[in-house]
């Protein structure tokens, strides 16, 4: 019987990667022992009973890494602890930005699978934590912009003159970018969008937004439909065309990303300085670097009267949510590895980023 | 009884065309009728083949008469040709881009 | 040869069938008058030539020929100067001289085989002269009626008059075959003339002025059975075939017309109204003209400009998506349209907005009061959907009134305006609409919903 | 030629009740003169030139103070300086709540019109602050419910399973409520609201949302449709019934109030203590002393994991938009002062609450 | 009496008329069927009684009797014995027997009066024969068509046989009246018998199964034909009415029916198919079955729980409110509707909860996959609307598929599945679906709007 | 042409009638095709009144007419009768509830 350990997460996270309903099913349908810390749930609101009561037991955070075959967080919590030999790490490590965080695993006996490397194939959708988080940051900004914004996001024409609706820019839309549409249009905010994917523009529209093309986009659909980086002359094109709608926006959503690589560029100083005072940014792509010039990562910034928010992790902010989509994809996972029979299965290879404290993963070992 | 033997292919005659006449405009669309009744009332001016009938059989003498027929002819000829035109005229105001169906 | 003749009078039969036909479909209408109109010429053109090649004196023909010229060019000219909202008068006239002829036609047969002609002959000869005098006269009231040259004249002595007027016309004929009456075959057609085009005036007077193009229609009928009768008489195909189909499909059409307003012929021809939920209020009752659908969809097809206004009503109807669809219709008919927010439209500040952005309407095409209420007569059509106070001139007029000083949307300098509601009740303020009583507005009875609903089923048939 | 006085509210406003677009106005259409303090419009971020600009003069406080004959402002800023005879102070001051703000006037040679006392009638829609004010804290409670909830709204059904839409309650469908309403909606939250007049059903449902509905409400619309008190037997059937709806909602959005009089209490602790956990409470009749039992006004707090915001002002977060509609608002009733002939405007009278440093207002007097 | 005969033969005529006329109106089709039948029961009774009166041989009256009887007895119980399913075969078996009735009239009329009668009659006589005798081999191949007991057997060769065959029935005549042919009247009938029965074979044999409703409205409309003929033979009226009647109703309705699916009656009866822009990827050609919105809506209105499953199409064609109109129709007649959302249907998570929202669809309506996925054949009738990959099931049985271990939705275990789609283009994950091949999916290509639209029009009229 | 003359009035009938036939159901929804294609099956079995007529024609003793006659009466029969019944049971499905018009 496999044992599956629960750490408490750092103090910054609100989530927690395993909800109780979850825990049950490991322990029904997986048949595994689950041990977690004491206060897991706490910030979930979740007493220790409830773990108790779908199956888990109470342990202490050093046996747990002793004694457990897999053990799940969202963040890195290893400080070089003692382990059980063939160990496994599932979290969301972001490793391919933080190098860093890998160091506590080398040479390890354990392996560490990063949830964020998953091939985004169709058999993956349900693991998914990208796109579980993507879509409820995209959400959360709109409302993080509508809340620092001093005007109101839908039209109003009342006894006292008429308000105009707010221009909203959503930049790349991907999955949080068309969330981050769809909650838009709803709060009856002007919508606008930009994406180099051709098949954007068909996904914009879907939700009733207004596309902004820019001509001469080379298109290469592989790797599960990511984008890929573009041509200095396609750059310098949709730059320009970006500032006049850049700065006729009253919110700008970024969340233009690519992946493994340091998020593009959008935003110039000089844009933001020419927008109107009192508008917002939110940067979902901080953490890659941003696609605002002057976003700050995990700070809110005021440049010129207008509000930049870099912030990767809005998701965070909607713990409740979070955790519950975060769990059934930590359960999902778990049930794919646990079952797996196949040798050099995909998914699992493609996530696998140590094996047994060695570098296994293409990305690392290339560079 | 014999009258309706005899004149069993005129009854027939008549009823399929009332059939028909009511037949042909009961899915006419509202708006249309007006037009329709225009169009109608054009066509009921066939009375004016009776009244050109009439004027052959008049004697060329029987003044009375022929000022009759020829006033006649001409009501006739004013109901049909006034009648078609104003259909027409009515038509053409409909002629607003409408054929740009998907 | 007379196969020849006879085969173009079946031609022409089957054009009149094909013109009808086509003229109740949008799409071919104009082609179908002209299929009607050439069918027309066509039997025309042959009857005369059998004139010609009979030996006729010339001087009949002359006559035939001057008549035929003159009655085209003024035909012709009349409808070309007429303005578009006198048509239902036009009509009436032309359909008056239709029954002229055949009342003239009625007398002059009378003469020629009074007594040599079976009695089922004379009888029909008797029914068209009857039918075209009624139609003759009946139509140049119903014209008169709709210029507002007569007003209504509804007493009960009149509509006796007429009931009685009618028996006698029944009864004369009895009479007369029976060898009661002692007079001869022509008097006995000029009393049943003279009663009969006496008929045709009480029988229109009492009826009211909104319901003449109804009359007209039934009159235009009545002129078909005249036509068909002489065509009996003269045992001529094209002219039954002509007079059956316009009377029934005129009796026909006359009967959708009620339908269409919501009437029975019956009430129409007795001039009884709907009364309906009016006015449930205590006020005094509001004179206002109501529309049907049909007249209103008519009326929307020839604007280039519509405003909508939208109130509460649409809310309350939750009617946003129809009204969003009826708005993409007149713009695929490159109508202009704009809605027209009133600033406290509603019960909330920006209830319109939200119910507009719901439906996906685009913000260019809302119009603030203010940007537009000067230019308001450039808009062909303004349709008021469930609202009320926020377009009620008495905020502009009248001192006393609740909404006093509120600016308004001013919807009553609309070249027409019709107002959807489901009753006369008052809108919020609580306070009747003076706009409703105005000449230019009509008001289109029903939910919102439903209503926009039929309006767009008849649209989309244009 | 009359002058109209701006002075800088106090710091915790967020608002300006005049912006240069109606300053223009008030000169130009009304030929008043009017003079500001510096740094009027500096939380706006409107520049003092643009007022400038628009035809308003900078001056000491003091001096506004001592040479306007109409003294705007949101807040009370008076504090007992010397004035022009007959001056007149406008503003929002609520005294009905806070009649000590009444020391400073009385005995002033100025006269006090307080905004909030206008009578709703038609012809003061256009100057009605409360609606306009009501309006944007109506929009702005749900955006804050939202923000604060550790959920979303609308319903999400992902490959990681579904998120139920959340249950938001609204009790006050007035202004505030309908707007409340409107904007939950929008977000595809399951709304609910409740109100006890009774032509709020058909308002309610206009915005397709379910009415609860209480049997036994004695109606009495007079005095503009504003709800009246109720008998203790028809409160206790509606505490009852809305204890129900209370609990299974995740956000709740209280607008009930009763002028004049303390905010009736719909919710009491108990029911609050039943919520979920995370679970959201918005009063905006706090400043009346809030329809929960337990809400703070001016303060977030928290109890058995609900949070509970006690504001009355959340119109102040949407400073723009608020400062807009309030310009509109007081240009509207600075028009109406200024051109009133009559003798006895019921405008005026209804606001007026005291006359050259004398009370008038029967609401005053009575008590 | 003859009179009072005549007088009945018009009734008859007129119940025809206007049971055809109510059976095109589905409020009072029912009532129309009875009229009809009345009619006929009444022509019957008529004829039987005039053998009654004319002192007929006792034998020939009794065998009609049993004949008749007989006829009712096994026609009452094989129509009612069939499935329901099985409705287009059995109307084209009693095609068939109509059209053998003609075929065997024509027979043992031209014995009879041979050479008697006129040129014309015996023109007609033959074509009646002939018309008589290529309805019944016609209706009896596509009757075994239908039942898939003869497969489609298209071959240039077999076309072009049969049209020797026609030219041959053409000429016959023309040789035999002009006296070139030696053989008797009789004989000279048998030959085109013959050579009549065999090219309905021939005529039926090419056509696609699928089109098989259509030839059976045609060959109704041919046996109307051979009624007519039989009509015109003995002066009957009614035979003649009923017979044009039926032809030229069943040659429109052919026709109407065509249009319904798109295609146009020449193409139907070469069994040239329809090509399109199907399956523009490099995939083999799937065979599917097309379907037209009238053959869907009358399969989804006998369905009691009907399963909408959107897809990426419904947010792509915008059709969300079309959809919830559509929801709401069918509710309307007390048809249970749920939604079936799968966790990534559309783009991004929750797309159809953002559209579906939109359209104001109830929460209540929404099921999950899970919830449902077992259950899935318990709904009468899936509609797939603009829905590939994620009703896809080789996502469970194809190893290979890039969308294989994805759960679906098991759409294909409803009774019936219609699929909403453009084209045979593939969905986001790139594979063709089997689901569209399988016996129980028919695939509706369109615009997800447009063609939901179109639906809500034809429902509205049930 | 003498033959067109001489049967004018049957040309008129039978022209009529195919307009009737036509016009009737140009309206009818496509739902209906199926049914109503049904319903004309069952009319066209109006071929049995001509089988009858036949029949009374034919000597008692010529028994092969007979029989075939008598095939020719049920063939109709079963078409009429069995077309009609069927027609009524298509019908009879439709009757959901569908009339809850507003
Ligand atoms: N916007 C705000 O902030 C606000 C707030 C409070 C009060 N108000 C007041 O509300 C009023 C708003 O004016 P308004 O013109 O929008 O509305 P209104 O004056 O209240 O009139 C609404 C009209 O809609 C009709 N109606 C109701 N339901 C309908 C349905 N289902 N279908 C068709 N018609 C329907 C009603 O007539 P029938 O009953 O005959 O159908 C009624 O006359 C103003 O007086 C304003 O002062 C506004
Ligand atoms: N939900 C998510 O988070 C997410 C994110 C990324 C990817 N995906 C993937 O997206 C797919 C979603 O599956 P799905 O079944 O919803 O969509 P799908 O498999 O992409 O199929 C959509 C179908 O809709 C049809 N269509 C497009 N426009 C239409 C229109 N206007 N009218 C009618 N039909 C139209 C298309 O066929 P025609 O072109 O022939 O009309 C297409 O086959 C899955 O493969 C999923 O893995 C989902
Ligand atoms: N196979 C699956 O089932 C599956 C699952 C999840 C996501 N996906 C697909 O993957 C794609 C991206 O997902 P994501 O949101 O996680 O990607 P992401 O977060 O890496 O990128 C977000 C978006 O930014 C865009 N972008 C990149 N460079 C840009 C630039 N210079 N300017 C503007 N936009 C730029 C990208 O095109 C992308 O749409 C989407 O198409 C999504 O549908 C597929
Ligand atoms: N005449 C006008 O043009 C005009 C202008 C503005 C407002 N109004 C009307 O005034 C009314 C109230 O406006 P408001 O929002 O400023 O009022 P408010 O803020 O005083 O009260 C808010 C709501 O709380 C409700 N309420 C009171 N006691 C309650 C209880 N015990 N339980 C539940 N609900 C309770 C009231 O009915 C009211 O709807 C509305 O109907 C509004 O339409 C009219």
């Amino acid at each position: 019987m496999q044992t599956i350990g629960l750490l408490k997460e750092p103090n910054f996270e609100t989530r927690v990667c395993l909800l109780p309903k979850e825990v049950e099913r490991m322990v029904k349908e997986l048949k595994t022992n689950v041990v977690f810390e004491a206060g897991y749930g706490s910030k979930q609101l979740v007493p220790d009973e409830t773990y108790q009561n779908a199956g888990a037991e109470i342990a202490q955070k050093e046996s747990i890494l002793k004694e457990s075959d897999f053990i799940l967080s969202i963040n890195t919590v290893y400080k070089g602890q003692e382990l059980k030999t063939n160990a496994s790490f599932i979290g969301i490590f972001n490793l391919l930005f933080h190098r860093d965080r890998l160091e506590n695993y080398l040479n390890t006996p354990a392996s560490v699978y990063s949830l964020d490397l998953l091939p985004r194939t169709t058999l993956a959708q349900n693991m998914d934590v990208l796109s579980s988080m993507a879509s409820l940051s995209g959400y959360k900004a709109v409302l993080k912009a509508a809340e620092l914004f001093h005007g109101i996001l839908p039209m109003f024409t009342t006894a006292a003159g008429t308000l105009k609706p707010a221009k909203v820019l959503v930049l790349g839309a991907g999955v949080a970018g068309l969330q981050a549409i769809a909650t838009a249009k709803r709060l009856g905010a002007v919508v606008e969008a930009f994406d180099v994917r051709t098949s954007a523009k068909e996904e914009v529209k879907s939700l009733g937004a207004k596309f902004i093309e820019v001509p001469g986009y080379k298109e290469s659909e592989s790797a599960g439909g990511y984008a890929v980086e573009q041509s200095q002359e396609y750059l310098q094109k949709q730059k320009a065309l970006m500032k006049t709608h850049i700065e006729a926006a009253s919110i700008v959503i970024c969340t233009a990303n690519i992946p493994g690589k340091k998020a593009p560029v959008l935003i110039e100083k000089e844009s933001v300085e020419n927008m109107v005072p009192g508008a917002v940014i939110v940067d979902l792509a901080a953490e890659q670097g941003g696609n605002c010039e002057l976003s700050q990562n995990g700070k809110t910034s005021e440049h010129f009267g207008v509000k930049i928010v870099g912030n990767s992790h809005l998701a965070r902010e909607l713990s409740q949510a979070a955790s519950q989509l975060l769990s059934t994809n930590y359960f999902n996972f778990m049930k794919h590895l646990i079952n797996s029979s196949k040798a050099n299965d995909p998914l699992l290879e493609g996530c696998m980023v140590l094996k047994n404290g060695k570098l296994v993963h293409p990305l690392f070992i290339e560079s | 009884m014999e009258f309706i033997q005899n004149n069993l292919e005129q009854i027939y005659f008549i009823i399929l065309c009332a059939f028909i006449g009511i037949e042909i405009i009961s899915n006419v669309p509202a708006i249309l009728h007006t037009p329709l009744m225009s169009g109608a009332n054009a066509i009921s001016g066939i009375i004016l083949v009776g009244a050109i009938i009439i004027m052959l059989d008049i004697e060329p003498t029987d003044y009375l008469n022929l000022t009759l027929g020829g006033i006649a002819v001409f009501m006739g000829t004013l109901n049909v040709s006034g009648g078609f035109f104003i259909t027409g005229r009515m038509l053409k105001m409909f002629n607003t881009k409408k054929n740009n169906q998907k | 040869m007379s196969t020849l003749i006879e085969m173009g009078y079946m031609l022409s039969i089957f054009s009149f069938l094909g013109g009808l036909k086509f003229m109740s479909s949008p799409k071919k209408a104009k082609q179908g008058n002209m299929l009607a109109a050439a069918g027309m010429i066509l039997v025309v053109a042959l009857t005369f030539y059998v004139g010609l090649t009979e030996t006729v004196p010339y001087i009949n023909l002359t006559i035939i020929f001057l008549a035929i010229v003159l009655g085209t060019i003024l035909g012709k000219s009349i409808s070309n100067k007429v303005e578009m909202t006198k048509m239902p008068q036009l009509i009436s006239l032309f359909n008056a001289t239709g029954g002229g002829c055949a009342l003239i036609l009625g007398i002059i047969e009378s003469q020629f085989d009074a007594s040599t002609s079976g009695l089922g002959n004379q009888i029909t000869l008797i029914v068209g002269l009857l039918t075209g005098a009624v139609a003759f006269s009946g139509s140049i009231v119903a014209e008169r009626k709709l210029s507002g040259k007569i007003k209504e004249y509804k007493t009960k002595a009149a509509i006796l008059f007429g009931r009685s007027v009618l028996l006698v016309i029944v009864l004369l004929p009895f009479l007369y075959f029976s060898g009661v009456l002692p007079i001869g075959f022509p008097a006995f057609i000029f009393a049943v003339a003279g009663l009969s085009l006496l008929y045709g005036v009480l029988f229109v007077l009492p009826i009211g002025g909104a319901d003449m193009p109804v009359v007209i229609s039934l009159l235009n009928a009545i002129t078909g059975v005249a036509t068909a009768c002489a065509g009996i008489v003269y045992n001529n195909k094209v002219m039954i075939a002509g007079g059956i189909f316009v009377s029934a499909a005129g009796l026909f059409l006359t009967i959708l017309m009620c339908r269409a307003m919501n009437r029975s012929l019956l009430k129409v021809l007795t001039g009884t109204f709907k009364k309906g939920n009016k006015s449930s209020s205590a006020e005094a009752e509001q004179v206002v003209r109501e529309l049907s659908i049909p007249e209103m969809v008519m009326q929307l097809s020839f604007a280039k400009k519509v405003a909508i206004v939208p109130g509460y009503g649409l809310a309350v109807a939750q009617a946003q998506h129809a009204c969003a669809q009826f708005q993409h219709l007149l713009e695929e008919r490159e109508t202009e349209v704009h809605y027209i927010i009133h600033p406290v439209a509603g019960r909330m500040p920006g209830h319109m907005n939200v119910l507009l952005a719901e439906a996906k309407v685009d913000y260019s095409n809302l119009k603030e009061m203010d940007e537009v209420n000067d230019e308001m007569d450039t808009y062909d059509f303004v349709l008021v959907i469930g609202a009320n106070d926020v377009v009620n001139p008495m905020a502009e007029t009248d001192e006393d009134s609740a909404v006093y000083g509120m600016p308004i949307i001013r919807a009553y300098r609309g070249k027409q305006v019709v107002v959807i509601k489901r009753s006369m009740n008052t809108g919020y303020a609580g306070v009747s609409n003076r706009l409703f009583e105005m000449e230019n507005c009509a008001l289109l009875f029903g939910d919102a919903k439903d209503s926009l609903q039929q309006i767009i089923g008849q649209l989309k048939m244009i």
